[in-house]
């Protein structure tokens, strides 16, 4: 196992919001993360990176337990990830956002990402701040790249994006797992996950209440309704 | 009986220290500056926490309150009540100037302009002789009784008499202030020093709202250093300078902003533990330095904050720390 | 010799101490978007340490190669054991912090050297005045200018065009992504203060022949301090120096033109641009 | 009814060097529900910036039930009766569920809220207003805690209830879908719908099943142009969009 | 019997502590000398003024109200002393000073307050004065000044001296309260060439003016006098070549040939192993006239030890000195000094020599003082 989660529990002051999560991630997998609106996916991801570290539970990385790391060991550890909210230097141009991120060995040069979001080429001299919501995002992801990732976590990268960037980032997501990189996702854009996963965690309010691989989950079409609510019109 | 007790426990919370601080110093002038200076603050409390407005300039109000006192007292015959209605107006007028000029900035730019402005309003005390008595200060001013219709309410002949005129007025400030941030506005406030360009969005001239509070602080504030000038007798150029206004701004901070009773506590503290501290070693500033260090360290909730705090470990010990921190935040 | 010509070069001088006073104050404001009051104490500091190297019978050279190094220590120890807990916090705790550290190494120093101002006298190649016809100046300022202007090229090219650089702008937007892209971002933004209190150090050190040593120097100092920063825009080195430039040229016109109004003119300038250009002279708009 | 509540013409906005719009024209029709769709970066928040007054046009006229307010002070127009969400989540930290929208109520009477001595307007003021947004976003359980502790998707909805508080007759909804979770939509794509009884929306979205099943009118931007206009068969059956936008319509049920 | 206690306010904190460190001393030095006046035991109180007047003007009234101190001798600070005299007025008790405002003894005196300290009127007449003797070849005058009310008195002084001998006032920089650059006011100075350069400011900025001033060479060639100097504290802080061959003005030197002095700086050297300054020796005299004035009353009743004190004539560290009935103004001497090379000190604080000390007074009528009955 590359990524491996055991019994965590994390909390926002008081509120206990993840509740003995437990999940693995494998070597070149691409794993995702679905459940509604306030499960605890960003929560999850967060206290992997060690923002919002977790109380109790342990977090290996090949092994290594990582769980009381200070973020930038974790992320030290070529674990790259994007969050919720992108994160973008506002005050940095989009060049000197990928530059920052930049580290050798990385798979991915900025002229890759370049010619992978066009768009960013175009902008690459703009501040961060003046990019619009879809740029951003590609921004991010971009940045994610450059940044050398062995498993690379995405909390809703195709949020606000426009279907062609999609399919693009889509499209990019898979060159990425095939290169042997694993990726975390979480997503609620089933179509996207289904395409994408090789294995799915569904999460609801805080623990992880399905677990299956793709075919699987493709098939079960009751566990989508029960936690995810697909077609369901109560 | 028990609901009006808890509706109105600040309140209450004010009229006991008020009344405790007879009891707790021998000083009947030490007693009133500590409720001058808590009015001070809580016109500083009002910006911070509640417009989200970081004033360096209180100093200003402060002294313009002295000054109008002053001279008015020393050469108008006006009644002392009036004279101190005066002193108010113009500390809210001075405060619609500096507004104007200052709102629009945010954050620490507002800091830095309030800053500059206050250096101004203290150059400009100091080359108009004729009127402040420059560097030597405006000597003189009387503490006239205060007298309703003729008859003789208040003596205010020694320093106690004195306190309690004060405590009234410092009451009744208070109370209107509680009621002020209570109001629609108070919350209207708060939202719009979370977000202002939601505020916006929403429909409100943020300007307006800024400039409403800062006039508010400033007529407080001035009426502070209108009492201050007449408890000490004078009005001199440290009542409108630099100093001054970090001062209130350290009290505001060390009770700890968003509540206003802790402003109370604050000058409390400041005022007695300096005055104290002055008489045991010249080089007080250093541990009153240190001091500052650590609540900004370990208190951010100031007094009050910890205060709180203690309160709930002794009520219930588990998640008191975390209720402090929600405080602070 | 036109008057007001001797005034702008002489104005020209005190803009460039002025802006050695603002620019470390300017990095840790504008990258750290820290309110540093205690920048006069290390501006104090400096001064003293001046004093304190030719007292042990160093010379003024040597102080004024230790001088700002021992600053920048101090300040980079009080980093990583204080400061670096309240960055996120809002900005009256920076206040409320730093005045009290002011406060602090000022009684320090008084307990120390006592209230009484001390004197420290320029290096004996630096004594004496040059002459170009009317206009008499200082040899000690003249080296002051060529020297401050040497420093602000290093500073430029330290933070325009180093990875540093940009790391700390993006760290002070927000140290949680920065530390998602494996930087320490704790560790430069200690480096950023110890840097920045090292060149009030240095202004101190510099300042110790030119102005007496006494234990109050530096509060005037960060009054200024401020005026620049805020003129020039926070941040913004090059603001540092133009606004240093402005101030002085106005204060040193004015000593002229209004006596009496040339302190408050500093503060009136200062209202003028914050109204005209909210975010300082050369400040970029948040 | 034949002549358009929002009347924008020629609306350019330059950023810098920048120019995000060159030349928009709009007409939205009274108590219609109309997209704005288009490629990321299109101009269509730019756009909605400009509409609300968020930011000031470079060129252009935008007239209201026929007053001119391309002028006007966004906090102004509010008073007009033209309400927005943000793409971007943007509400009010640190209060409650409920008095986000209680503020974003009184936003339509802002002098009221200048009153700083009447204790009135305070509580229950808008009561029932607030139970029936909350009602319809299923945020009534949330109702006491704090907005910054609501998940995204719960956030996101609030977003949408403030601008709804307001009581406008248009009401600019940017992207109000986004980051929600499957069922979220659904009903968020209600939402919507029920809106068009009483007044008029204007929507940017990217999710085509609610943009197709529910639009009137949409307008397809790109590179700060109008591209087409027109129903959503007309949209979906235009070449140009397709290449342009839809690629295979993979987001959505659509 | 109850003990005799002095309030002793002065800045012992803020930019102006270094004087109330030295005043501290002083009062120290006299009180364990007298341990009994009138048979009653001496006590002492040091206040800290922070150097904020209204701070001042409160612990004055808490000492006075809570431990009944009568007796306050202190207030170097001008905005200060003012401002407690007239409070201690009000209150009913004395207040000698060395502050150098001359509202003091002037259009502010009153009962309750004493000044030793000359006025400015003296200050400059026993400076300029013997300059212009000294130097007749110096006619073209330029002065340096603190844009406040102390600082004009100095200068319309200076304004009349150099009129009635017929010199040239050729300019004068106003400067304002804080100032700390003073390269400005100096270029101006030196564009106007004058002969002799009269700094007419004090403290830490006369200070500052000088050392810049020499910095600009204007030494060389120029007569440089400050005229309201602090003396040794200042000179330390200055430092011996700044000093040289520059004038200063004095309330006090410890060079001063007379018994007290003598005995004052013996005392001094004995206990604290330094030569007395302005601030030590002026707290040492206040305290010194108010004990006076009780052991001539025999007794601790305010008007009557006031009574006791006017018009009194006592050995004083300037030698005779008279405190004025009429607005309670001590007659006492002024002194003009002349810094020495440093190879020429006898000793580490023997920065100058005396050149010249003398008395002169404004009338009160003329120094605008009303003495309330
Ligand atoms: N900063 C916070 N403080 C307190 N509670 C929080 C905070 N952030 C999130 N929560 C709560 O934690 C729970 C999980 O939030 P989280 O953001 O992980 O959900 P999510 O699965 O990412 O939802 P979404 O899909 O909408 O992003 C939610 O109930 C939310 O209300
Ligand atoms: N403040 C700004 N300064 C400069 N350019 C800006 C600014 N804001 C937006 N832009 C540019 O204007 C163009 C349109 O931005 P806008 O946010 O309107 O796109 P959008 O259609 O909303 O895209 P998305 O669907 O991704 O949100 C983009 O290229 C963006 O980079
Ligand atoms: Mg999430
Ligand atoms: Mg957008």
């Amino acid at each position: 196992m590359l990524l491996n989660v055991e019994h965590i529990h994390a909390y926002y002051g008081q509120s206990h919001v993840i509740q003995d999560v437990s999940l693995q991630v494998g070597e070149g997998e691409l794993v995702c993360l679905l459940g509604r609106n306030g499960a605890g996916k960003s929560t999850t991801l967060k206290s992997i990176m060690g923002i919002v570290p977790a109380r109790q539970g342990r977090i290996t990385f090949r092994g290594e337990d990582i769980t009381a790391l200070p973020t930038y060991r974790i992320s030290g550890r070529n674990i790259c990830f994007v969050p919720e909210h992108r994160g973008i230097f506002r005050l940095l141009t989009v060049e000197e956002n990928l530059k920052l991120a930049a580290h050798k060995g990385s798979r991915w040069s900025l002229d890759d990402i370049y010619r992978i979001f066009p768009r960013l080429k175009e902008r690459r001299r703009n501040g961060g701040g003046q990019l619009s919501g879809g740029e951003q995002q590609m921004l991010a992801i971009g940045r994610a790249l450059v940044n050398s990732p062995e498993l690379l976590i995405l909390d809703e990268p195709v949020e606000g994006l426009a279907p062609v960037i999609v399919e693009e980032i889509v499209a990019q997501l898979k060159q990425i797992r095939g290169s042997g990189i694993a990726i975390l996702l979480v997503e609620q854009n089933l179509e996207v996950c289904t395409q994408l996963a090789d294995r799915h965690y569904i999460l609801e309010s805080g623990r992880v209440v399905y677990h299956g691989d793709n075919a699987a989950f493709m098939a079960d079409a009751e566990v989508k309704d029960k936690y995810l609510g697909v077609g369901v019109a109560d | 009986m028990i609901s009006f007790l808890k509706n109105n426990r600040y309140l209450l919370m004010a009229v006991a220290s008020v009344l405790i601080l007879p009891v707790a110093l021998a000083s009947g002038s030490l007693a009133s500056e500590v409720l001058i200076f808590a009015l001070a603050a809580l016109g500083c409390n009002l910006l911070l926490g509640y417009a989200g407005l970081l004033s360096f300039g209180q100093g200003i109000f402060f002294g313009i309150g002295s000054y109008t006192l002053g001279i008015l007292l020393t050469r108008t015959g006006l009644p002392m009540a009036f004279v101190l209605v005066l002193a108010i107006a113009m500390g809210a007028a001075v405060a619609g100037l500096v507004g104007w000029l200052a709102i629009r900035q945010k954050g620490v730019y507002f800091v830095m302009l309030t800053l500059a402005l206050t250096q101004m309003f203290y150059f400009l005390a100091y080359s108009t002789p004729e009127l402040t008595g420059g560097d030597n200060g405006l000597l003189d001013i009387p503490m006239p009784p205060l007298t309703v219709l003729g008859y003789t309410v208040l003596p205010n002949k020694t320093a106690w008499e004195y306190y309690s005129f004060v405590a009234i007025l410092f009451l009744l400030a208070y109370w209107s202030l509680q009621r002020v941030v209570d109001s629609i506005f108070g919350r209207t406030l708060l939202a719009i020093r979370d977000n202002p360009a939601r505020a916006t969005a929403l429909g409100y001239n943020i300007i307006h709202f800024k400039m409403v509070a800062f006039m508010l602080s400033g007529a407080i504030t001035a009426l502070a250093g209108a009492l201050y000038a007449m408890m000490t007798g004078i009005a001199p150029l440290t009542s409108i300078n630099y100093h001054m206004s970090e001062v209130i701004l350290l009290v505001t901070v060390l009770g700890g902003t968003g509540k206003l009773i802790a402003s109370v506590l604050g000058a409390a503290f400041y005022v007695i533990v300096s005055d104290w501290l002055s008489h045991l070693w010249p080089r007080w500033l250093l541990l009153f330095g240190l001091l500052l260090m650590a609540v900004s360290l370990y208190m951010q909730g100031g007094l009050w904050g910890a205060f709180k705090t203690l309160g709930e470990m002794w009520s219930r010990p588990r998640g008191a720390r975390s209720e402090a921190k929600k405080e602070a935040s | 010799m036109n008057l007001y010509l001797l005034q702008l070069i002489n104005g020209i001088g005190i803009g460039m101490i002025y802006f050695l006073l603002a620019v470390g104050l300017s990095i840790v404001f504008g990258l750290l978007r820290f309110v540093n009051f205690a920048h006069g104490a290390f501006y104090l500091m400096g001064a003293y340490a001046c004093y304190a190297f030719m007292q042990l019978g160093g010379s003024f050279w040597l102080a004024l190669l230790f001088g700002p190094v021992v600053v920048g220590f101090c300040a980079w120890v009080a980093e990583r054991l204080l400061l670096r807990r309240i960055y996120d916090l809002p900005h009256e705790f920076h206040i409320l912090f730093t005045l009290g550290l002011a406060w602090a190494i000022q009684e320090l120093v008084i307990l120390y050297w006592g209230p009484v101002g001390v004197n420290v006298s320029p290096p004996a190649e630096l004594n004496g005045v040059v002459m170009w016809g009317a206009f008499i100046y200082p040899k000690y300022r003249i080296f002051l200018i060529a020297f401050s202007a040497l420093l602000a090229l290093v500073i430029w090219l330290l933070l325009e065009r180093t990875r540093l650089g940009s790391i700390i702008r993006a760290g002070s937007e927000s140290p949680e992504m920065v530390t998602l892209l494996r930087i320490n971002v704790y560790k430069i933004f200690g480096l950023t203060f110890a840097l920045g209190a090292a060149t009030a150090g240095l202004a101190g050190v510099l300042a110790a022949p030119l102005r007496g040593v006494e234990p109050f120097m530096g509060i005037e100092a960060l009054a200024v301090a401020f005026v620049v920063v805020v003129v020039g825009g926070m941040g913004s080195f090059s603001g540092a120096l133009l606004g240093g430039l402005l101030v002085g040229i106005v204060q040193s016109v004015m000593s002229t033109l209004w006596p009496q109004g040339a302190s408050l003119m500093i503060y009136v300038a200062m209202a003028l641009v914050l109204l005209l250009r909210p975010d300082g002279l050369m400040g970029r708009s948040q | 009814m034949s002549q358009p509540i929002l009347d924008a013409r020629n609306v350019v906005k330059r950023y810098g060097r920048f120019q995000a719009l060159s030349g928009v024209d709009l007409r939205v029709m009274r108590n219609t529900i109309h997209s704005v769709i288009g490629p990321n970066g299109a101009g269509k928040t730019t756009l909605f910036h400009t509409l609300t007054g968020t930011v000031p046009l470079t060129a252009g006229s935008i007239s209201f039930n026929g007053k001119e307010v391309g002028g006007m002070a966004d906090h102004e127009r509010v008073q007009l009766g033209m309400a927005r969400s943000f793409q971007v989540t943007s509400l009010f930290p640190t209060l409650t569920v409920r008095e986000n929208l209680r503020v974003a109520a009184q936003g339509i009477q802002p002098r009221k809220a200048l009153h700083f001595w009447s204790k009135s307007l305070l509580h229950d003021a808008h009561a029932e207003l607030i139970e029936s947004i909350l009602a319809r976003l299923e945020l009534t359980h949330c109702i006491d805690r704090v907005s910054s502790q609501l998940s995204h998707g719960q956030q996101r909805r609030l977003e949408v209830g403030m601008a709804l508080a307001a009581k406008p007759q248009i009401i600019f909804l940017d992207e109000p879908t986004s980051g929600m979770g499957i069922d979220d939509i659904d009903a968020m794509k209600a939402i919507i719908q029920g809106l068009r009884a009483d007044l008029t929306v204007v929507l940017i979205e990217h999710n085509m099943g609610i943009v197709m099943d529910i639009s009137d009118t949409i307008t397809v931007m790109q590179l700060g142009r109008v591209l087409v206009e027109g129903t959503p068969e007309q949209v979906k059956s235009d070449d140009r969009v397709r290449q342009a936008y839809l690629g295979n319509m993979i987001t959505g049920g659509g | 019997a109850d003990p005799i206690l002095f309030g002793v306010p002065n800045p012992m904190s803020g930019p102006f502590a270094a004087n109330g460190k030295f005043a501290q001393m002083g009062v120290e030095l006299f009180v364990e000398h007298h341990k009994t006046l009138i048979g009653r035991p001496v006590g002492y109180k040091i206040l800290d003024t922070q150097g904020k007047p209204a701070t001042a003007i409160r612990q004055v009234q808490d000492l006075f109200e809570q431990q009944k101190a009568r007796f306050f001798a202190g207030g170097i600070l001008s905005s200060e002393a003012l401002a407690m005299g007239k409070g201690l007025d009000k209150l009913g008790g004395i207040f000698v000073t060395t502050a150098g405002a001359d509202e003091i003894t002037g259009s502010d005196c009153n009962r309750a307050t004493f000044r030793w300290s000359v006025p400015t009127y003296g200050a400059i007449r026993e400076t300029v004065g013997p300059l212009i003797k000294r130097h007749p070849e110096a006619k073209r005058w330029y002065t340096i000044t603190p844009q406040y009310v102390f600082g004009e008195g100095l200068l319309t002084a200076t304004k009349n001296i150099l009129k009635e001998n017929k010199l040239e006032h050729v300019g004068n920089s106003y400067h304002s309260l804080d100032e700390r650059e003073f390269s400005g006011y100096l270029t101006n100075a030196m564009a106007a060439k004058p002969d002799v350069l009269l700094l007419l400011n004090f403290g830490s900025q006369s200070s500052e003016a000088l050392r810049q001033a020499v910095s600009f060479g204007m030494k060389n060639n120029t007569i440089i006098l400050m005229a309201w100097a602090s003396g040794l504290e200042q000179f330390e802080s200055l430092g011996a070549d700044l000093c040289q061959d520059v004038y200063f003005g004095v309330q006090y030197w410890h060079s001063i040939d007379s018994p007290l002095n003598h005995e004052l700086v013996k005392r001094t050297r004995d206990k604290f192993k330094i030569n007395p300054n302005y601030s030590l020796a002026g707290a040492y005299i206040l305290t010194k006239m108010m004990a006076d004035g009780i052991v001539k009353a025999n007794s601790t009743d305010v008007p009557k030890v006031i009574a006791a004190m006017e018009g009194t004539t006592y050995d004083g560290l300037t030698g005779k000195e008279t405190i004025r009935k009429e607005d309670h103004q001590v007659i006492k001497n002024y002194y003009l000094l002349k810094g020495k090379a440093k190879a020429s000190m006898k000793d580490k604080d023997d920065y100058c020599d005396i050149v010249h000390g003398g008395q002169s007074f404004l009338t009160p009528e003329q120094a605008g003082c009303k003495m309330p009955a």
